[in-house]
C-alpha cells in the first residue's frame, strides 16, 4: 500500500503550526527516510498520520483512500503500523501483553505472529514474562519495534527505531528495516542516526521547520554538502 | 451606606412575616413533616384572621444540613425582614445561625431543638420542643416496670442522639439499671451490623433505639427478625416512631412515647399532614412546629406589634405565664380571648407548653404508643 | 587504574528477581576525564547510574565520591555533593518553561528556602540559562512549556539542565540519542571546553563517533559486570568488545552489508 | 433576585472559603499534592481555636497561636510519613485522615471538650464581635442587608485574605515557588538536580495547613464550630472552587469561592422563583431540584472553561501526569 | 420569676393532695425491682421506704420482684431498705422537683454482683469477622466498576456511589414496589446498571474525553455530576430510606454466627461474579485492552484498540456491577437515595488498599478494609467505626506505598 501526505498543515495548539505544508510519499517495497534537526516537525508529521495532532490542511491517503482524521484503530485495520518515539511501550504489562496489544485486532493469529516477532528480536523470547516498564531502554526500544510489527503490516511508521541501541543492534534494525520494504512494505522511518539511514533508504526528505527542505534519494543526500553541513555533521567522517 | 438603628427594625410595621429554615432536603426527610407543619399553621392563623390586622406572610428556605448553605438561607430570611424564624431542625444548627437571627431582631423559635447546651443562650430564642430528658425518664420508667434491670441503647450520632443518650442513660443509672451496651451509629454508615451484634452480644434485657424512622428499619429487622430478640422489649425514640416497609410481624410491640395532650389531636393533625404531604414517614416534631408558629403569631397579637423583641417580650406570657389565664388550645379562640384582653395560656398539639424564665417549654404530656400487628402505631391500651 | 579517581565504587551488586542487573566488583572514575560507559542493551549501565544517584538501592556496595561515602544517600543529597545525572528516558518538568527548567539547576540558590524566598538571584543565572540553552539550540524555545518539546529537545534540555548546576561531576545517560548529529558535534566541542574546566564527565553512549571522539577513557558493561576498561581505541578493537557488542559489521556500509547478503 | 445572590461575593463564608482554598492551591495547584483533607486542617484551626478559648479559656490571640500551631502539628504528623506516596494514593489517605479526625471531634468520647456531635457555640467570637466599630442592627450595604457583625466579620475576613493572597503571590513568583512547581511535574528530576523534595513537600503542606486553618478560624466566627461541617464535602468544595477559579492561579481561589457561593444562591433563588410561579409544587422537592442544578452548574461550568476563569488554556492543554 | 410561681404553687398543690388514697398522677414515690444475680426475681423481700421523721411506707417484694412505695411526701431525700433473709441493701434516693425527671423513681436492685454470661469474644469476632467478610464483597464488588473506570482513564469518579445507589432504587422499584422475586428484581437491576453506566458515558464522559478535559477537571465535573444524579434521585424517592424486599428468607444460624439468609446469598452471588470478573480481566483480550489503555491511551489506539468501544464496555460492566453491589447492599441493609454515596469512600480505600487498577488487589484490598472496619468496632467505638477501616488503609500504605498487589515503578 502507498502512503501520501500532500501539504499537510497543522498543530498542536491552536494557531500554532508546526507543520508548514509538508509532503511524503512511500510506495510498497520502499523505505523512506526522513532526517531534520530536532524540532523539526518529523515526529509530528507520523504523529498526524495517526491522528494525533490537529491538521488544519492538507489530505492523508492509505492506498489512494483519503483517511484524514481517520481513528487510529481503522488505521491500524488498514495495516498501518506505528512506532512512536517516545513512550512506546505499555509499562504496566509484560512484554508478551505488549505484543498481544500489539495484534489486539486479530488475535487468532498471534501464536503465529509471536514466533515470527521473537525470531526477529529473540532479545524478547527469555522476557516474555517481564514487565516493559522495568526493561532497559534498549529493551523498550526493541519491544516497541516487536510490538508494532505484530500485524505484519503493510505500511510501517518507525520514529526513531535505532535511538537507544547498541552499535549491533542498530545495524540489525537497519537490516531489518530493508528487510521489511522488501517484502513489499512500504517503510517510512525517521532517523537520527542519519549515515546509517541513508545508507539504506531508497529515498529521503530533509525536514526543516515543517517544510520539505531537501528531497533525494539517500546516496544523493550523502553527500550534499550543504546537508552534510546543516544536518548530517562530520563526526562520522 | 445607609444604617437603620437598632429600635426601627424595617418590617415591624407591615405583616407579620414568618420565615422558616428547616431541611428540605436532608436528615432522611425527618424535617419534611415540620416544614408541612409550618404552611399548616400559617393557613390556619389567616383562616382565623390573620394577626395584627393582616394575613401572616410565609418564607419557607431549604436549611439543608448543612451550616454553610443555612448561613446563605438565613440571610435571604434577614434580607426578606422574617420577624420570626421558625427553625433550625436540630440544635446544632440553631447554634449556628441564633447569631444571625437574633443580630437582625427577629425572634427565633424551634419547635425540634432538644439539646441541653441551647438553654438561655439567647433572649430571642424560645423553643417549644421538650427537651429529651422528661421522655428519657419514661422510656426507663416503663423498661423498669416491665422487669428490666438491664438495657441496651443504640442511639444516633447526632447532636439529638448524643443529647438523647446521655439522658436516657442518665435516668436509667439513677434507677439502677444496668446500662449493659451503648451503640452510636452514624447517619452515614452503610450498615448497622455491628451495633445490633454488640447489643445481641451484650444480652440485655431491654433495648432502646433512638434512632430516626429512616436509619431504624433495618436495625429492628435485625435485631427482632435475625437476631429473635423479642419485640416488646425494645423501645423507641419520638422520632422512631413513624411508619415503616419492613414486615409488619417485626414491628409489633414496639413502643414509644410521643409529645400531646390528646391522641386523637395527634391523630387529626397527622391526617392533615398527609393532607398536605402525602410521602410523609415521621411525624416527630410536626406538632411542636406548629405550636411554634401558633405561639409566636399569638405573641404578637398579644404585643400588638410584629417587631421580633416585642414578640418575644409576649412569648411567656401566652404561654400561660400569667396566674388565671384562660386556657385555649386553637389560634382561633386564643386570638379570639386575646381580642376580648383575657389573658391566655395556649396549650398546643404538643402539650402544655409554657416557657420557663429560659424561653425553655415545660409541661409536656406524653401518651404511650405501640405498633400494632397491621405495622401501625397508636395509643397503647 | 587511574591513579586520581573521583569515584570509586566496590561490589557493587543489584538483582530483580533472579536477574543480576549489576554486578560491580570495582570501577574507578578518574578525575577530570571523559569516561565513557558502554555495554550491550540491558547491560546494567541505566541501573548502574541509578544505584550511583541513590535511585535505586543495591543488595550490597559501596562507593565514595570525591572521599566522600555517598553509597545510602538520598538523590538530592547525592546531587549536593556534584555528582548530576540526566536520565535516558527524559524527565522534563512539563507545564514549567524552558528557562524555568533551566534556573531549577542552578544550585545553591538562597531563594529557594522558604525563609528567604526573596532572596532571588536570577539575573546571573538567567544570563547563564540563555547562553547555555543558545549552544543546545533552544533559546527560541525559552519561554515555551518544556511539555511542547520534541524528543530530542527534551534530550538536549535535560542535559542543559545539569550542566546549568555546575557540577563536579556530571553523568549523563544516553545524552545523544535522538540528537542531531549535526548538533551533536557542536555539544562535544561544549563539552570538552566543560572537561576543560574541571568537570569530570561520566557518560552512556552508544553512539561510537562520538565515543571515540571525546573519551579519554571507556569502561564496558556486559551483563552486569565490567569485561574491559582502557583507551577508547584499544578497548573497542577488542575481541570480546566487538563481539559482546559493536557487531562485526560496525564500521561496514550498510549497503555493502546488503549486497553481500542477497548475492 | 441576581442582586441578592451577588451578596454572597462578600461574605464571611465566602472569605473563609476563599482563604481554606488558597491553602489547598498550595498543596494541589502549586505542589501536585492531591490533598482531600483540606477539611482537616480547617477542623483543626476551628476547633484549635474554639476549644482552646472555650474550654481551657485562653484568650482569642494566644488561642489563634495555639490552632494555628496544631495545624502545623498535624501537618507534619500526616506528611512525614505520606508523602512518599503517589498522588492518587496521597488523596485517599488524606481524606481518611480528616474523616478519622472528624469522627473523633463528632464522637461523644471527647464531647467534654469538644461538644461531640453538638459542637461549640459562638461565644468564642466575642473578642471579635466586641471590637465592632459598626453600628449595631441591620445595615444595608447597597441592595443587601447584612447584620453588623456579619458585616464586621467580613471586612476582617477579606482583610486576611487579600494579606495572605499577597502573601503567596510573592511566593510563587519566588524560586521557592518554582521549586514546588517542578516537583508537581516530576520528583525525580528535582531529586536529580539536588532539591530536597520531601522538605518542600513538607513545608508546602505545613505553610496550605496553617491558611487553612487560620481560614477555619475565620469560618466560625460568625456561627458556630460542628464537626459534620468538615466532611468530605467541603474539601471537594474547595476543589470546585480551586478549579473554577483557575489551580495555581493566585486569586483563582478567591474567584472560585465567590462564583461558587453566587451559584449556590441563584440556584436556590430560582428553585423559589419555581415554587412562587407555581411550576414546582411544593418548597420540599424544589430543594432537591436545587442541588441537581448546583452540580449541572458545576458541570457546565468545567466543560465551557475546563481551565478555570484566570488559568491557562495552554498549559491545561499538557495533562498532569 | 414566673416559673418560681408555677412550681411553688405545683408544690403546695402537692402538698394538699398528699395522703390521699387514690393514685394520683403526681404522686411522689418510690418503685423498684429487686432480682438476683442471674436476672430472676427475688420475691418476699421487705422495702421500706423512711425519711427523715421515720419510715413512711413498707411493701413487700412481689413474684416478678417488684415494690413499689407511693405516695411519699414529695420531693426530698429518702432513705430505702430491702431486706430479706440472707440479702439487706440500704439506699438513699432523692426526689426533685424538676421538668425533667418524673415524680416517681425506680430503684432496681441486684442481690448479687455475678452477672449472667454474655456473648464470649471469640464468638463475637466470628460473628463480625463473617459480618466484615460480607461487607468486603459488597464493597469489592461495588469498587471493581470504580477500579476499572479508573484503570482505562486515570479518573477518580466521584459519582460512581450514584451507580450503586441506581441499583439499589431500581432493586426497590422491581423487588418491593413491583413485586418481582428479590433474584429476578437483581437480575434486571443489573442489566439496568449497565445501560446506566453506558448512558453516563454517552453524555459526559466521552464529550468530555472528547475536549481533552484534565484528570482532575474530570474529577471535578464527576462531584457535580455525583450530587446532580443524587439530588435527582431524592427528587423521585425522597429523602427516607426503605427496605429493599418483603421477602423474607429468614436466618441462618451457623455455630455462633447469625446472618439472615439474604446475606450468605448475597455472599455467594459476590464470589462468583467477582470471580468471574477477575478471570475476565486478566485473561480476556479485552481486559488487557484496558489494562493497556490505562497504561498509555494513546499507544494502545496507535496498536489498533479501539479505545472508545473499550471505555463503554468498562463504563456498562462497571455500571451493571455497581448495580447488582447495590442490590446486595439494599437487602443488606436499606435503600435509600445515598446509599451508594455513603459507601464511597470504603470503595476508594478498597481500591487503594488492592493498589489501583487491578481487579484482585480490589477483591483484596476490599476485604480487609471490610473486615477490619467491622472487627475492630469491637475495641473503639462504634460511631468510629469507620476509623479502623481508615486506618488500617492508612498504615498499609506506610508499610507498602504502592499498595498490596502494586508494583513499585522503575526509576530512570
Ligand atoms: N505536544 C506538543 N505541543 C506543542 N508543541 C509541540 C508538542 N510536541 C512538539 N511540539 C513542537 O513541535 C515541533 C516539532 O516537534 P517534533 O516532535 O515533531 O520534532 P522532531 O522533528 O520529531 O524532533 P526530534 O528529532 O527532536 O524528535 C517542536 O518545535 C516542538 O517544540
Ligand atoms: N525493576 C526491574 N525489574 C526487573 N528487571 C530489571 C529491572 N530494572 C532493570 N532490569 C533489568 O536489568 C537489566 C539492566 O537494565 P539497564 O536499564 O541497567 O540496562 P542498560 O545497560 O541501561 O541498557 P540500555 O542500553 O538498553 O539502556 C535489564 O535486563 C533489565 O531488564
Ligand atoms: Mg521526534
Ligand atoms: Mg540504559
Amino acid at each position: 500500500m502507498t502512503v501520501e501526505v500532500k501539504g499537510l498543515v497543522g498543530g498542536y495548539l491552536p494557531g500554532i503550526d508546526i507543520l508548514n505544508g509538508c509532503d511524503l510519499t512511500a510506495a510498497p517495497g520502499e523505505l523512506v527516510g526522513i532526517l531534520g534537526p530536532n524540532g523539526a516537525g518529523k515526529s509530528t508529521l507520523l504523529k498526524a498520520v495517526f491522528g494525533m495532532v490537529k491538521i488544519r490542511s492538507g489530505t492523508i491517503l492509505v492506498n489512494g483512500e483519503d483517511v484524514t482524521g481517520i481513528r487510529a484503530n481503522e488505521l491500524v485495520a488498514r495495516g498501518v503500523a506505528f512506532v512512536p518515539q517516545n513512550n512506546n511501550v505499555f509499562t504496566d504489562l509484560t512484554v508478551r501483553e505488549n505484543l498481544e496489544i500489539g495484534i489486539f485486532q486479530r488475535p487468532k493469529e498471534f501464536a503465529h505472529r509471536l514466533e515470527a516477532v521473537c525470531a526477529l528480536f529473540p532479545d524478547l523470547t527469555g522476557r516474555l514474562k517481564q514487565k516493559a516498564g522495568s526493561l532497559s531502554g534498549g529493551q523498550r526500544q526493541t519491544l516497541a519495534m516487536g510490538r508494532a510489527l505484530m500485524t505484519g503490516p503493510s505500511v510501517l511508521l518507525l520514529d526513531e527505531p535505532s535511538a537507544g541501541l547498541s552499535p549491533q543492534r542498530q545495524d540489525e534494525v537497519f537490516l531489518h528495516a530493508h528487510r521489511i520494504k522488501k517484502s513489499g512494505v512500504a517503510v517510512v522511518m525517521v532517523e537520527q542516526n542519519a549515515r546509517r539511514c541513508l545508507q539504506i533508504c531508497d529515498r529521503a526528505y530533509v525536514l526543516d521547520q515543517g517544510k520539505n527542505a531537501h528531497h533525494g534519494t539517500g546516496e544523493e543526500l550523502m553527500h550534499d554538502p550543504k546537508v552534510i553541513e546543516l544536518y548530517l555533521g562530520t563526526l562520522a567522517d | 451606606s445607609s444604617t437603620t438603628g437598632e429600635d426601627a427594625a424595617p418590617a415591624a410595621s407591615g405583616p407579620l412575616k414568618i420565615g422558616s429554615i428547616l431541611p428540605h432536603t436532608a436528615y432522611a426527610g425527618a424535617g419534611e413533616g415540620l416544614v408541612s407543619a409550618v404552611d399548616l399553621a400559617v393557613a390556619d392563623i389567616n383562616d382565623a384572621g390573620g394577626v395584627n390586622g393582616g394575613k401572616v406572610e410565609v418564607k419557607q428556605v431549604d436549611s439543608t444540613d448543612n451550616n454553610d448553605t443555612a448561613s446563605q438561607a438565613v440571610d435571604q430570611l434577614v434580607t426578606w425582614g422574617s420577624n420570626v424564624v421558625i427553625g433550625a431542625y436540630g440544635s446544632g444548627m440553631s447554634g449556628a445561625i441564633i447569631g444571625k437571627i437574633t443580630d437582625s431582631g427577629a425572634v427565633q423559635v424551634s419547635g425540634s431543638n432538644t439539646s441541653s447546651s441551647l438553654t438561655g443562650i439567647n433572649k430571642l430564642y424560645f423553643r417549644t420542643a421538650p427537651t429529651d430528658a422528661l421522655e428519657a425518664a419514661k422510656l426507663a420508667d416503663l423498661a423498669v416496670q416491665d422487669g428490666h434491670g438491664t438495657a441496651a441503647i443504640i442511639a444516633q450520632n447526632d447532636a439529638w442522639g448524643q443529647a438523647f443518650q446521655k439522658s436516657l442513660v442518665d435516668s436509667l443509672d439513677a434507677a439502677g439499671v444496668d446500662v449493659v451496651a451503648q451503640q452510636q451509629f452514624n447517619t452515614t454508615d452503610t450498615d448497622y451490623s455491628a451495633q445490633i451484634d454488640a447489643v445481641v452480644a451484650a444480652k440485655p434485657e431491654s433495648v432502646f433505639l433512638l434512632a430516626y424512622a429512616s436509619y431504624a428499619g433495618s436495625m429492628i429487622e435485625s435485631l427482632v427478625g435475625t437476631h429473635g430478640f423479642t419485640s416488646k422489649n425494645v423501645y423507641l425514640s419520638n422520632s422512631t416512631l413513624g411508619e415503616y416497609t419492613i414486615k409488619p410481624a417485626l414491628l409489633t410491640g414496639l413502643r414509644g412515647f410521643l409529645a400531646g395532650p390528646d391522641p386523637q389531636v395527634e391523630a387529626d393533625f397527622e391526617t392533615r399532614l398527609k393532607a398536605a404531604n402525602g410521602g410523609l414517614k415521621s411525624f416527630a416534631y410536626a406538632a411542636s412546629t406548629y405550636d411554634a408558629v401558633v405561639v409566636s403569631a399569638l405573641a404578637a397579637i398579644a404585643a400588638k406589634s410584629n417587631d421580633g423583641k416585642a414578640i418575644a417580650a409576649r412569648m411567656t406570657e401566652v404561654s400561660g405565664g400569667v396566674a388565671g389565664a384562660t386556657k385555649c388550645t386553637t389560634f382561633k379562640e386564643c386570638a379570639g380571648l386575646l381580642g376580648q384582653g383575657k389573658a391566655i395560656d395556649y396549650d398546643g398539639l404538643s402539650g402544655g407548653l409554657a416557657f420557663n424564665a429560659q424561653n425553655d417549654v415545660t409541661e409536656t404530656a406524653y401518651q404511650l404508643y405501640a405498633y400494632g400487628a397491621d405495622g401501625k402505631y397508636a395509643v397503647a391500651q | 587504574m587511574p591513579s586520581d579517581s573521583i569515584l570509586v565504587a566496590d561490589h557493587v551488586h543489584r538483582h530483580y528477581a533472579g536477574v543480576t542487573a549489576v554486578d560491580v566488583e570495582r570501577v574507578a572514575i578518574p578525575r577530570g576525564k571523559i569516561t565513557a560507559l558502554i555495554g550491550p542493551n540491558g547491560a546494567g549501565k541505566t541501573t548502574f547510574f541509578n544505584l550511583l544517584t541513590g535511585f535505586d538501592k543495591p543488595q550490597t556496595g559501596t562507593w565514595t565520591f570525591d572521599g566522600v561515602r555517598l553509597d545510602g544517600r538520598a538523590p538530592w543529597q547525592v546531587a549536593r555533593h556534584g555528582m548530576v545525572r540526566t536520565f535516558q528516558l527524559t524527565k522534563v518538568l512539563g507545564r514549567l518553561t524552558v528557562l524555568e527548567n533551566m534556573l531549577l539547576g542552578a544550585k545553591n540558590r538562597p531563594g529557594e528556602r522558604l525563609l528567604t524566598f526573596w532572596r532571588g538571584q536570577d539575573r546571573s543565572d538567567l544570563s547563564r540559562a540563555r547562553e547555555i540553552l543558545a549552544r543546545f539550540k533552544l533559546d527560541a524555545k525559552a519561554d515555551d512549556y518544556a511539555a511542547s518539546l520534541s524528543g530530542g529537545q527534551r534530550k538536549l534540555l535535560e542535559m542543559a539542565r545539569a550542566i546549568m548546576y555546575e557540577p563536579r561531576m556530571v553523568m549523563l545517560d544516553e545524552p545523544m540519542a535522538g540528537v542531531n548529529p549535526a548538533l551533536t558535534q557542536s555539544l562535544l566541542h561544549h563539552i570538552k571546553d566543560l572537561k576543560e574546566q574541571g568537570m569530570t564527565v561520566l557518560f552512556v553512549e552508544h553512539d561510537m563517533h562520538m565515543v571515540r571522539y571525546v573519551a579519554d577513557r571507556v569502561v564496558v558493561m556486559a551483563e552486569g559486570k565490567i569485561i574491559a576498561e582502557g583507551e577508547p581505541a584499544e578497548v573497542l578493537s577488542s575481541a570480546a568488545v566487538v563481539d559482546a557488542y559493536l557487531g562485526a559489521h560496525h564500521d561496514t556500509d550498510l549497503r555493502e552489508l546488503i549486497r553481500e547478503s542477497e548475492s | 433576585m441576581i442582586w441578592e445572590s451577588l451578596r454572597e461575593l462578600i461574605t464571611p463564608t465566602t472569605a473563609a472559603y476563599a482563604l481554606a482554598a488558597i491553602g489547598l492551591n498550595v498543596h494541589f495547584g502549586l505542589t501536585g499534592l492531591l490533598n482531600f483533607g483540606q477539611a482537616g486542617f480547617v477542623a483543626v484551626g476551628a476547633y484549635g481555636f474554639a476549644v482552646s478559648v472555650m474550654t481551657f479559656g485562653l484568650s482569642a490571640p494566644l488561642a489563634i497561636v495555639v490552632a494555628l500551631l496544631l495545624a502545623v502539628v498535624y501537618a507534619l504528623l500526616l506528611g512525614v510519613p505520606t508523602l512518599r506516596l503517589r498522588a492518587d494514593y496521597l488523596a485517599i489517605v488524606t481524606i481518611a485522615s480528616a474523616e478519622i479526625i472528624r469522627f473523633a471531634l463528632n464522637s461523644s468520647a471527647f464531647a467534654t471538650w469538644t461538644g461531640g456531635a453538638n459542637g461549640l457555640y459562638n461565644e468564642y467570637s466575642d473578642w471579635l464581635k466586641g471590637s465592632n466599630p459598626l453600628p449595631s442592627g441591620l445595615l444595608s450595604l447597597g441592595p443587601w442587608t447584612f447584620t453588623a457583625n456579619d458585616l464586621w466579620i467580613a471586612v476582617v475576613d477579606w482583610v486576611v485574605v487579600l494579606l495572605v493572597a499577597g502573601g503567596i503571590r510573592l511566593l510563587v513568583r519566588s524560586p521557592w515557588g518554582r521549586v514546588l512547581k517542578g516537583i508537581r511535574e516530576d520528583e525525580h528530576a528535582m531529586l536529580s538536580l539536588g532539591k530536597n523534595v520531601n522538605l518542600y513537600k513538607l513545608q508546602a503542606l505545613v505553610l496550605g495547613g496553617v491558611i487553612g486553618a487560620a481560614a477555619g478560624i475565620l469560618y466560625v466566627q460568625p456561627t458556630s464550630v460542628q464537626p459534620f461541617d468538615f466532611a468530605t464535602r467541603m474539601t471537594f468544595n474547595m476543589y470546585t472552587m480551586l478549579i473554577l477559579g483557575g489551580a495555581a492561579t493566585v486569586f483563582g481561589p478567591i474567584l472560585g469561592s465567590m462564583i461558587f457561593w453566587v451559584v449556590m444562591s441563584v440556584t436556590d433563588q430560582l428553585v423559589s422563583l419555581g415554587v412562587d410561579a407555581g411550576l414546582l409544587h411544593d418548597v420540599t422537592q424544589g430543594s432537591q431540584l436545587r442541588f441537581v442544578l448546583v452540580g449541572v452548574a458545576l458541570v457546565l461550568l468545567v466543560v465551557f472553561r475546563p481551565q478555570g476563569i484566570l488559568g491557562n488554556r495552554t498549559e491545561l492543554s499538557f495533562d498532569a501526569k | 420569676m414566673i416559673r418560681f410561681i408555677k412550681g411553688a404553687l405545683v408544690t403546695i398543690v402537692l402538698l394538699l393532695v398528699t395522703g390521699a388514697p387514690a393514685l394520683a398522677a403526681d404522686d411522689w414515690g418510690f418503685r423498684g425491682l429487686l432480682r438476683d444475680g442471674q436476672r430472676a426475681p427475688v420475691a418476699g423481700a421487705t422495702v421500706t421506704v423512711s425519711g427523715d421523721g421515720g419510715q413512711i411506707g413498707q411493701d413487700v417484694t412481689d413474684a416478678k420482684g417488684r415494690w413499689a412505695v407511693i405516695p411519699v411526701p414529695g420531693p426530698g431525700k429518702y432513705r430505702i431498705t430491702i431486706k430479706s433473709a440472707d440479702f439487706s441493701y440500704e439506699v438513699t434516693k432523692e426526689l426533685v422537683d424538676s421538668p425533667t425527671t418524673l415524680h416517681v423513681q425506680n430503684v432496681v436492685v441486684s442481690t448479687s454482683d455475678t452477672a449472667p454470661a454474655v456473648a464470649s469474644l471469640t464468638d463475637r469476632l466470628a460473628q463480625r469477622a463473617v459480618s466484615g467478610f460480607n461487607l468486603g464483597l459488597l464493597i469489592a464488588i461495588a469498587a471493581i466498576g470504580l477500579s476499572l473506570v479508573f484503570g482505562t482513564s486515570r479518573f477518580t469518579n466521584f459519582a460512581h456511589g450514584e451507580s450503586v445507589t441506581f441499583g439499589g432504587l431500581t432493586g426497590f422499584l422491581l423487588a418491593y414496589v413491583a413485586g418481582l422475586p428479590l433474584l429476578l428484581a437483581a437480575a434486571i437491576a443489573t442489566v439496568l446498571g449497565g445501560v446506566f453506566g453506558y448512558a453516563q458515558d454517552v453524555a459526559f464522559w466521552r464529550p468530555l474525553r472528547r475536549r481533552g478535559v484534565s484528570l482532575v477537571t474530570l474529577m471535578i465535573a464527576s462531584i457535580g455530576i455525583s450530587l446532580a444524579i443524587r439530588s435527582l434521585m431524592q427528587f423521585f424517592f425522597g429523602s427516607a430510606a426503605r427496605s429493599m424486599t418483603r421477602e423474607d428468607w429468614g436466618a441462618v444460624r451457623l455455630g455462633p454466627v447469625v446472618l439472615p439468609a439474604t446475606s450468605y446469598a448475597g455472599m455467594g452471588i459476590s464470589v462468583v461474579v467477582l470471580i468471574g470478573v477477575g478471570l475476565w480481566l486478566t485473561h480476556s483480550r479485552i481486559g488487557k485492552a484496558t489494562r493497556a489503555i490505562s497504561n498509555n491511551s494513546a499507544l494502545a489506539a496507535t496498536s489498533g484498540v479501539d479505545v472508545d468501544r473499550i471505555q463503554r464496555i468498562v463504563w456498562v460492566v462497571a455500571g451493571g456491577l455497581a448495580a447488582l453491589s447495590g442490590v446486595l447492599l439494599g437487602v443488606f441493609n436499606q435503600v435509600s437515595f445515598d446509599m451508594g454515596f455513603n459507601l464511597l469512600l470504603l470503595m476508594f480505600a478498597g481500591v487503594i488498599l488492592g493498589g489501583l487498577g487491578t481487579a484482585f488487589g480490589t477483591l483484596a484490598g476490599s476485604i480487609v478494609v471490610g473486615v477490619c472496619t467491622e472487627v475492630l468496632v469491637l475495641w473503639i467505638p462504634a460511631d468510629m467505626k469507620y476509623v479502623g477501616g481508615l486506618a488500617v488503609l492508612v498504615i498499609v500504605l506506610l508499610v507498602r506505598p504502592q499498595g498490596i498487589f502494586g508494583r513499585r515503578e522503575r526509576i530512570g
